[in-house]
């Protein structure tokens, strides 16, 4: 079971655990990344994340279905937040949950690994003096 | 043929909005627009990355467009 | 900050996850061992644990510790419930946080391995005929 | 001398009750307290370890025995 989902609200890394809480499962791992308040040295206001949300859900889709045939996982969510996001809420969740805890931890990883690499969601962190679009440039 | 282009990110700022227009002879392929939108917008070279979705997926650059596709320029992604 | 905690009562990952937010963290990971319904295809009921709570803890702590220093870590949580966990309930969480994910997961991880094989609490499988300390025999 | 040893998990099991007592010479080590132990309960030699804490800290085999001392019998761990 997977559950995919993008939102302009807070995220409930609570909910997500429990949804991949089941009786056959002896490990569920979480990741949350919440919004740091600094970067380089510098101080972040907030972040604010866009998406081009059609392909963004299809390309979370694929890292679940990947990741869940990959390493026999019984449930993942990944749950991303949208718009101004402010210091230390979630902008992203990642829970899954497999018999052995390998198996979760293994997964997680890739999951937010990968989505890092392919979901279409820019951040942009504001800063008191200006803002950047992270990782647009070498 | 007139392409819509549709920007997300830095991208955006680059051209100076949400979508671009680009005329490209028939058949033209995904390498194409990418070498007319970098001459029209000399930003883009300056990013790490510029990569094309059509219709909710990434092509790569021998992919021959089409005036119904849906085209989208996708510059470094940072979600997470 | 580090917070070690044995308790009889249901754990709260939630809590925890709260704990361990910080400002400065970019990443929080949070392992969850909740009870399987089954073992090796044998149905069970419930799990019992019990500890040699004084030297658990001091194990917990060093397994904090070193990892809060190797991974330089904001903030580490580990949970351990004793006594009846029924399926799905949570027998123990780990949460961390720190600048950047690897960090965060290459920590839980550590944690949990090593809190296997050191701390002294003793897990029951209790079925339907019987039951079996774990890991007991090879 | 006499040394109370503690026991958890299936170590209890095995000595059906939560503690023993063993009579030791002085300046015996836990080695020698874990001979007489596996000759008294030969089922100790079943399991797949037995660690000893001492003030609850792992020691190994050479560790002198204090009358002092809190002894427990560590069988493998299974917590998580």
């Amino acid at each position: 079971m997977e559950d995919i989902f993008i939102t302009n609200d807070r995220l409930d890394s609570k909910a997500c655990t429990e949804t991949v809480t089941y009786p056959g499962a002896g490990g569920i791992v979480v990741f949350v990344g919440t919004v740091r308040n600094q970067t380089k040295g510098k101080t972040v206001k907030h972040l604010e994340f866009e998406s081009y949300e059609k392909m963004a859900l299809k390309e979370m889709q694929k890292i679940a279905d990947e990741a869940t045939e990959r390493w026999s996982l019984y449930k993942m969510v990944i749950h991303h937040r949208l718009g101004l996001v402010p210091i230390e809420e979630e902008a992203v969740v990642i829970a899954c949950s497999s018999a052995h805890r390998k198996e979760a931890f293994e997964a997680c990883q890739y999951a937010i690994d990968t989505l890092k690499e392919t979901v279409p969601i820019w951040k942009k962190e504001v800063f008191e003096d200006g803002e950047v679009w992270v990782s647009a440039h070498p | 043929m007139e392409i819509e282009v549709v920007a997300f990110g830095i991208a955006k700022d680059i051209i100076k909005g949400k979508q671009v227009s680009i005329s490209l002879s028939d058949n033209f392929t995904v390498g194409e627009a990418r070498k007319k939108l970098s001459e029209q917008y000399p930003d883009f070279s300056k990013l790490t990355s510029l990569r094309f979705a059509v219709n909710a997926d990434y092509v790569q650059d021998d992919y021959v467009l089409n005036p119904k596709d849906e085209v989208v320029l996708i510059p470094p992604v940072s979600g997470g």
